[in-house]
C-alpha cells in the first residue's frame, strides 16, 4: 500500500479561526521542498470569528488551482468537522480526530478510513501554546503518514520558527509526541501507508489571484488606488497601502466606493495609471463612475472580486454572478474591455494588460475575478517584471502636443483614439464631460455628431481588439465536443478534461481571458462544436447569455453550473459529463 | 503654440447669480497669476456646473454629487495643479453630503465653491437643502463642527469685491497646501427662487464685524448661530486654523512607471511570496 | 387643392423656452374639438433657458404616438428654426417665418411650401403681452390655412382664456390680425388651402406617459413615493408631490437616490406599497437597492425613465439604452420583471400591473419608459379606474397570520411565494436580509439551503409568468416577417407596418409588453418568423442581446437602431425595410 | 400564538462592546413595555449589524450605510411602529454619512444608535472616520451644528446604567413623535481595537457636569470642543431641543387602497387632463 503519492489533499478543519492554518501552513513548506505545486483554499464561516472553519491544502506535482475529489488527510478539530466534511474523506482516507471534543460522530466516515484519535483537551499542556501545539503534534503525525523522515519534519518546523529558539523548542518537543502518537498507531518513521514523492522544481511563490493582481498593477505603473474594505477585494487594498508609497504613488481608503471611484476618475484625469477593487455591492454602486468612464473616455481599471450574490449574498463564498451586471451595467452604451484570470499568474499577467488597456482605450477595463481564484493561493513561477511592457496609447508628449497646430481632446479618429494630454500641460486645455459633447468637449446634442461621437467611441474596442488577451486552449482542440469555463472553472475543467481523456471521451478545452468583447476566438470554437459545455458558477446560466446574445448558436450550449457557494471537484465535472455524453 | 478649446459663454438666465461667481474667480485667478493649464477646474452637475466651460483652463464636468472625491483624487494624483472644485447646493449639500463632510475631514488643498441658490435650477425648481422655509442645512455650520476644517467662508454675489477677495483667499490657502478651503457662495436663481431681496435684507457682513474672531472655531460658531436665531445671514471669513503651516505632498503623476526603474522594489516584495 | 385632411404635423420653433408651447397648444384644442387625435413632442435644447427649442403637434384621426414624416405647417420664429427643421417641412407644407428675425435663410425649405413672412418684431405690440399676442396671431394665420372658420377659431380662444375679459380681448385682437395676415396672403375664411376633417370622438384625455403612470400607481395602491429631481422622470416626482397625501399615503424628496431606493424598501417592508422613479444615472446609483430588494423579497417598483445615456449623455433625449442594465444590473442572480408600454394608456395599465406585480414576486418590478414615451403627450381615453384590481399576493392578515403554528418569512413553498406579514403584526416576527438566509432570515451560508432558496427565488417569476402583461400583435400575423419594438417605437413600427402593407409588403408586428422575463409569446413570434425586424433606439441592439441570450435564433434578427436622440419617422421604418426585402 | 424566529445568540468575540448595547437596548424596551411586534429594528452591516437579530423583534438588515433611509421610509410609512436603526461607525459615519447629515435635517421621530468602535471589525480592523490618531470625525459636534437636531448623546458601554438610560431616552423620544433621537455610543472591538483602555481614561460624564447644558447648543458646541482639546471624551445627554412638541402623522399603511373608494379623488385629478 506504501505507494508514492503525487498528489495529495489535506483538510484542517474546527473552532477557532486561523491557528489551524499552522498544520496546513507547515505541510505546504514541506511540500514545495518536496518539489510539490500547492493549492490552498479556506472554507471560512460568515461569523467574526470562531464558528466552524477550514482550511484545505492540495500538493501535486501538476499544478492545480483547485482541490481534488478526496481529503487524503483530514485533521478534525471537533465534531462538526467530521459531520461537514466526513463524506469527502477518501475510503481509505486519514483522520486524525480531536477526540477531546467528544466521541467520534458516527457514519459520517467511508469505511476503509483510519482514525488516529488524539485527546488534545487532556495532553499535558504546560507551558507550550496550546494551537502551535496542536499544530506541531498534528504535523508530526501527519509527516508520519506521509512517510516524511523526521528529520525532514523537524527541519520544516526549524525553517518556520527560524530564530526564535524558545519557539522551536517547544515546538520540536509536540512534534515529536506527534511521532510518539503515530508509533502506537504503527506509523513508525519513513514507513507510513503513504509516501510522498520527490520531484525538482524551479523557484516558486505562493501566492493568491488579489495578492498577484495588485502586485501586477504596481509593476504596470498604477499609482493611485481607491479602495474601500470589502470581503473578498481587502487584501487589494491591504497590498496598495503597504507598498503603493515605494512606488511613488497613493492609495486612499475612501469614505465609500462611489468616492473611491470618483477619486480615481479624478486621478486618472491627471494622467496617473488608477485602480479600484471591490466586490458586487461595491460594483453595484460604482456603475455610474465606470459609466462615466466610458462616456467621458477616462481610462480606469476595476477590480471585481465576485463573491456570491445576490445583495450582500455570501460573502466569503465564490460565485461568477456579476458577468452581466460587468457587461450590461451602467446606463447607455459604452465601450468595456472585460478580462478573467483563472490562477495567480494569469492574475498578474492580465493586470499588466488590463492597465495598459485601459490606457490605450482611454475608458474602463474591469478584471474579473471571482473568490476563488482571489483569495485561494497557489504556487507559480516568480512574476517576471522584466516581461512588463508599458503601454501609454494616444498620450501625448509635451513635445507632441507642441507640434500640434490645434488640440481637440475628443478629437474623431479613423481607429477612434484621440490623442491625450492631460492637465499641467501647456496647449492641451480640454474640456472633459460624461455629457454627450463635440470634439472640444463641448456639450452638444446635434445627432450628427451624437453619431459621430458613439461611433467613434465603439470603434476604440475595434481598434485594439487584436491586444486582447486570448484565450488558452486545453485538451483534444479537434474533438467536436467542447468544455468553457472561465475563472475558478479554469484548473478542475482542466483536471476534468485529463481524465475524460482517460474515460474513453475527448473534449476541446477553452478557457477565454476576455470575456467581453466576446472574442472572435470563443465564437469561432464555439461555432466548430456540435456542442459545448459551459461550466460557471451562478443560477442564471450567465456565461451562456453572453455568448448567445452577440450568436453563439444556442442549443450548442450545455450549462453546467452551481450556486451553493462551493467549487466544482474535478469528479463531478467527470459524472456530469460522461453521464450525458452516454446518453 | 497649440490652439484648442474656445472659453463658451455662460448659459446662465440674465441675473444668475452664477455670473457673479464666475467673474470672481476669473479675477481672483488672475490676480494670483497662475497659468491656465495649471489649473484644473471641476465642476458639479447643475446651472453651476457648467462654470467649467467659461474660463479656458482645464475642465472637467463631474458626475451629480461627486465632484469633491473627483478633485481630490486629482489633486492627491497631482498636488501641483490648482485643484478647483465647484458645484450647485443640490450637488454638494444634497446628494454630494457625505463627501463634503470627508473632505473637510481629510483636508485636501484644494478650493472648494458652492454656489447656493436655495433650489435645484437646471432640473427647473425644486427644494435643495437649503431652501428657505424647509428644514435647511448651514454647511457653514456643519464646516466648523469637523476639527479638522482649515478655512470656511461665505460670500454674496451682491458684495462682490469681498467674493473675489475670498475667492482670492480660498485659492491662496489651497495653493500653498494648507487645505481645504470651502467657499459657500450665495448666487441666487433669479428664475426659479429669486432670493435677492431676501439675502439683500439678511446678509450680515463678518469681515466688518468687530464681535467676530475668524480662528475662534467655538467663538464663531457661536455668533453664526445667533445671528441666525435673529434672521440674518453671516457673509465673510467665517474661520482660518490659525495653525496650518504649507505642506508638501508626494506627485504620483511624477513618478516613473518604466518597469525597469523598478526592479529592485518589486523584487522585494515578491520575496514575501517566496516558497 | 382644398382636401379633407385626417392628418396633420405642426411644428412651432423657436428661440425662448415656453411661450411658443401656447401656439401649439390652442392648435391642440382646436384639433380636439374636430375629434382628432393629439400626439405632441418637444424638443429642448440643453441649456437652462432660451436657446432654440421647438413643440410639435401631430393631429390625426387614427390615434398615433410619433410623429409623421413631413411637416404641414412649420412656424419659424427665428432662422435656426428654418435651418434646423426646414428639410422636414412637407413639399407642398406651409411655413410662418418671423421675418424681424432677418431674411429668411436660403436652401432649407422644399420648392413648393409656401412662406408667410410675418415681421412681428415691427409690428406694434403695445399693450399686448408679446408672446401671447404672438401665438394668438399665429394662430389666426394657421386657422385660416387649415380653413377652420374664423368664429371656431376665436371660440377656442375664448375656452382657453374662459373668465379673464382683459386677456381674450387682447387675444382675439391678436387672432384677427393673423385673419388679416392670412387674407393679405389669400386665405380668406373657409377657403384656406387645407380642410380639417370633423369626426366624432369619445371623450378624452391629453396626458403624457409619466403623468399617466403616476396617475396609476396612485390608483394602484401606491402610498409611499420617493424620489430624486432628474430628467425625464421628474414628472413623476412632481405628481406625486402634488396628489399623494389625497390618498393618504408620503411623497418624499430623498437627498439622492440611494436614500430614495432604501426609503422605499424601508416602506414597503411595512407592507405599503412604494415607488422609485428616476433615469439612468438614478438607476445605475439604485442597482445595490434593487439588487437587495431581490434578495431580501421586498416589492418594490421601479421606474426607469431612460434618456440617452452613456453616463449623463444628453437629458432631454430618448434612448432605449438601459435595457442591459435594468435586466443584468446588481450584484448576483436574482427575479425581476420589466415592463414596458408604448403610449400613455399603456402607461397607465402597466402601472397597475407592476404595482400588483411587485407584491405577487415580493421583489423588483421595473417600469421601463423612455423620454419619448415619458414626456410626449397624447390623447387617449380616460383611464378607468373601476377596472383597477388589487392584487395583495401572499400577504397575510392577522386572522390569517393566528390560524398558523409557525410563521416563517422565507418558507419555502412550491410556488417560491411565501406568506408575509409585516411589522405591527403579532406573531409575524421576522428577520429580513439581503444575505443569504434560511426560511427564518437567519444568515446561512448552508449550500443546501442555499440552493433552495436560489431556486425559491427564481421560482416566483415561474409562477406569476401567465400573469405577465403579454404582448400586443399588429399587421398581418401569420407573415414570415416579422417587426418588433418596444416603448416609443410601438405607434412608428404599427404605421411602419400600415403603409408597408400597402406597398405590398406584409409584416407581422409585435410590441412586447414583458421584456424580462423574455416571455413565451415573444419567443415563439421570433421562431416563427423568417426574418424578424428588431427596431429600437441604441447602439449595441440591447433588445436583440435580451433575445438572442435566451434563445431567439440570432440570424433571425435584423437590427434597425438609431442613437442619435432623435425618434424614428414611420417613413425611414418604411424606407429601409422596402430597400432590404427588395434586396 | 404563532410561533415565528427564536431570537439568535450574537456571534461576537468575547468582550466585545456591542454586548453591553444590546444589553441596554433590551432592557430599555422593557422599561418602555414596547411590545416586540410593533418594533422595527433596522441594522447596518458590520459586526454591529447582527443586532437586529437577538431581540426577537421585527429586524431588517439595511444595506452597508444605509440604514438610516431605510429606517426613515419604515417610519413614514408607519409611524405608529417603533422604529430603531442601529449600525457600526463605518455604516454610518464613512458610507452612511450624507444620509445622517439629511436625517437630523429631515428629523424623523426614529431612535439610532451607532456603535462607535473607531475600526471596521467586521472586515477585520480597517481605520473607520472615527479611528483614535487618524483625521477624525466627531457625529456629536456634527449633529449640534444642524439647527433642526433635536436629541443628542453619547454613551460608553463601560457606563451601563447611563447606557441604557440615555437608550430610554432616545426611544421615548422619537416615539412621543419628537423627532430623531441620536445616540452614539462608544462600544470598544476587543479584537481589532481595543480602545477600552484609552477611553477608560478620557470619558467624561456629562450628565454630573456642572458646566453643561443640555439645552444650550452653542454652549454644549463649546464644552465639547473644549474637551476634546484636553483629550476627554464627553458623555452623557448632550443636547435636547427644549422647545420640541409631541408629533402626530400621517400613516400611510392604515390607508385604504381599495380603488372603488378612491373614485372621486381619482376623477378630480384627471379632470385636469381632459381635452
Ligand atoms: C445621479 C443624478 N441624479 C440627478 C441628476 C439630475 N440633476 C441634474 S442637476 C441637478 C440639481 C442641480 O441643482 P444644484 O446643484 O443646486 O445646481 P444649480 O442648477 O442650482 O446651479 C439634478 C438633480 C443627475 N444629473 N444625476
Ligand atoms: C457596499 C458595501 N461596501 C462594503 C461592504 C463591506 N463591509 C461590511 S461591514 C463593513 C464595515 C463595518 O464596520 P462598522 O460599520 O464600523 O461595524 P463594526 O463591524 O465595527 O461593528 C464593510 C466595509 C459592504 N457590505 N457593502
Ligand atoms: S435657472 Fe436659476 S440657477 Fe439656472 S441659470 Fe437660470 S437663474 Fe441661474
Ligand atoms: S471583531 Fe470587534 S466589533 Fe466585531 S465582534 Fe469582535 S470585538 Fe466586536
Ligand atoms: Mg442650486
Ligand atoms: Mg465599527
Amino acid at each position: 500500500m506504501t505507494e508514492n503519492l503525487f498528489d495529495i489533499n489535506v483538510k484542517v478543519a474546527g473552532q477557532g479561526g486561523d491557528g489551524s492554518l499552522t498544520t496546513i501552513s507547515l505541510l505546504g513548506n514541506a511540500l514545495a521542498r518536496r518539489g510539490f505545486h500547492l493549492y490552498s483554499t479556506r472554507n471560512v464561516a460568515s461569523r467574526i470569528r470562531g464558528g466552524h472553519a477550514a482550511a484545505l491544502l492540495r500538493g501535486s506535482i501538476e499544478p492545480r488551482t483547485g482541490m481534488g475529489d478526496n481529503i487524503d488527510v483530514l485533521v478534525a478539530f471537533d465534531a462538526e468537522a467530521i459531520e461537514i466534511g466526513g463524506y469527502r474523506v477518501a475510503p481509505h482516507g486519514f483522520v486524525i480526530y480531536d477526540s477531546s471534543a467528544g466521541p467520534l460522530p458516527n457514519g459520517f466516515l467511508p469505511e476503509g478510513a483510519t482514525v488516529i484519535e488524539i485527546p488534545f483537551g487532556r495532553l499535558a499542556v504546560r507551558d507550550l501554546r496550546r494551537e502551535l501545539f496542536k499544530n506541531s503534534l498534528t504535523f508530526g503525525v501527519i509527516s508520519r503518514i506521509l512517510s516524511l523522515g523526521d528529520d525532514e519534519a523537524a527541519s520544516v518546523l526549524e525553517a518556520r520558527f527560524g530564530g526564535r529558539p524558545k519557539l522551536i523548542d517547544k515546538n520540536l518537543q509536540a512534534l515529536r509526541e506527534g511521532f510518539k502518537l503515530a508509533s502506537s498507531s504503527g506509523f513508525e518513521e519513513d514507513s507510513g501507508p503513504l509516501r510522498l514523492a520527490r520531484v525538482e522544481a524551479d523557484e516558486r511563490v505562493f501566492i493568491s489571484g488579489n495578492h498577484a493582481a495588485a502586485i501586477g498593477f504596481l509593476a504596470a505603473g498604477v499609482r493611485f488606488f481607491a479602495g474601500y474594505p470589502i470581503t473578498p477585494a481587502t487584501e487589494v487594498l491591504e497590498v496598495m497601502n503597504r507598498h503603493m508609497e515605494a512606488f511613488g504613488g497613493v492609495s486612499v481608503q475612501a469614505e465609500d466606493e462611489l468616492a473611491a471611484v470618483n477619486m480615481a476618475l479624478g486621478a486618472s484625469l491627471t494622467g496617473v495609471r488608477s485602480l479600484v477593487a471591490t466586490s458586487g455591492p461595491g460594483i453595484s454602486l460604482m456603475q455610474e463612475g465606470i459609466g462615466h468612464a466610458g462616456a467621458a473616455e477616462i481610462p480606469l481599471v476595476i477590480i471585481d472580486a465576485q463573491r456570491a450574490g445576490p445583495s450582500t449574498g455570501m460573502p466569503t463564498k465564490p460565485e461568477q454572478s456579476d458577468i452581466g451586471m460587468i457587461i450590461h451595467g451602467g446606463t447607455g452604451d459604452f465601450p468595456r474591455i472585460v478580462l478573467a484570470p483563472g490562477n495567480p499568474s494569469d492574475a498578474f499577467e492580465l493586470a499588466v494588460k488590463a492597465a495598459n488597456l485601459a490606457q490605450r482605450i482611454q475608458g474602463p477595463v474591469y478584471l474579473m475575478l471571482d473568490q476563488s481564484v482571489s483569495q485561494d493561493s497557489a504556487t507559480t513561477a516568480p512574476f517576471d517584471i522584466s516581461g512588463v511592457e508599458i503601454d501609454q496609447g494616444a498620450r501625448l508628449s509635451q513635445e507632441q502636443l507642441d507640434a500640434l497646430d490645434e488640440y481637440r481632446r475628443y478629437k474623431v479618429t479613423a481607429d477612434g483614439l484621440s490623442p491625450l494630454a492631460v492637465p499641467g500641460m501647456a496647449g492641451g486645455m480640454s474640456l472633459v464631460t460624461g455629457n454627450e459633447h463635440d470634439e472640444w468637449g463641448k456639450v452638444s446634442t446635434n445627432p450628427v455628431n451624437r453619431i459621430a461621437m458613439m461611433d467613434k467611441r465603439a470603434r476604440k474596442v475595434d481598434t485594439i481588439k487584436d491586444s486582447l488577451p486570448s484565450g488558452l486552449r486545453f485538451g483534444h482542440d479537434t474533438s467536436p465536443i467542447g468544455i468553457v469555463g472561465i475563472g475558478m472553472e479554469s484548473g478542475v475543467i482542466r483536471e476534468a478534461v485529463e481524465r475524460l481523456t482517460v474515460a474513453g471521451i475527448a473534449l476541446a478545452g477553452l478557457q477565454p481571458r476576455t470575456v467581453w468583447p466576446v472574442p472572435a476566438d470563443t465564437l469561432e470554437f464555439v461555432a466548430s462544436k456540435e456542442r459545448v459545455y459551459v461550466v460557471e458558477h451562478n443560477h442564471e446560466a450567465q456565461l451562456i447569455q453572453v455568448l448567445a446574445s452577440v450568436g453563439a448558436p444556442f442549443n450548442t450550449l450545455r450549462s453546467i453550473r452551481k450556486f451553493d457557494g462551493v467549487a466544482f471537484t474535478p469528479g463531478e465535472l467527470v459524472d456530469h459529463i460522461a453521464t450525458a455524453e452516454a446518453e | 503654440m497649440t490652439t484648442t478649446y474656445r472659453p463658451a459663454d455662460p448659459i446662465w438666465c440674465a441675473g444668475c447669480g452664477h455670473f457673479g461667481v464666475q467673474t470672481a474667480l476669473s479675477e481672483a485667478l488672475a490676480d494670483l497669476d497662475i497659468s491656465k493649464e495649471e489649473i484644473l477646474l471641476l465642476a458639479g452637475i447643475g446651472c453651476s456646473g457648467t462654470i467649467q466651460n467659461n474660463l479656458g483652463t482645464y475642465g472637467y464636468h463631474a458626475l451629480h454629487g461627486r465632484v469633491v472625491p473627483t478633485a481630490t483624487g486629482a489633486w492627491q494624483a497631482n498636488p501641483d495643479l490648482t485643484v478647483i472644485a465647484a458645484g450647485g447646493d443640490g450637488d454638494g449639500y444634497a446628494i454630494g453630503m457625505g463627501h463634503l463632510i470627508h473632505a473637510f475631514r481629510r483636508n485636501p488643498s484644494i478650493t472648494y465653491i458652492v454656489m447656493n441658490n436655495g433650489v435645484y435650477g437646471l432640473t427647473k425648481g425644486q427644494d435643495s437643502p437649503t431652501r428657505q422655509g424647509t428644514p435647511s442645512l448651514d454647511a457653514i455650520l456643519l464646516g466648523l463642527s469637523i476639527l479638522e476644517t482649515t478655512f470656511i467662508a461665505r460670500a454674496f454675489t451682491r458684495a462682490s469685491d469681498q467674493l473675489r477677495d475670498l475667492t482670492a483667499a480660498a485659492l491662496r490657502h489651497a495653493r500653498e497646501g494648507r487645505g481645504f478651503a470651502f467657499l459657500e457662495v450665495l448666487s441666487p436663481c433669479v428664475t426659479y427662487n429669486d432670493t435677492y431681496p431676501q439675502w439683500d435684507a439678511e446678509y450680515l457682513d463678518l469681515d466688518t464685524d468687530t464681535e467676530h474672531n475668524p480662528t475662534d472655531r467655538t467663538g464663531a460658531f457661536g455668533r453664526v448661530v445667533a445671528l441666525q436665531a435673529e434672521g440674518k445671514i453671516p457673509i465673510g471669513l467665517i474661520y482660518r486654523d490659525p495653525t496650518t503651516q504649507p505642506g508638501s505632498f508626494l506627485n504620483p503623476s511624477a513618478s516613473n512607471i518604466e518597469p525597469t526603474s523598478l526592479t529592485k522594489t518589486y523584487r522585494d516584495i515578491l520575496d514575501h511570496y517566496r516558497i
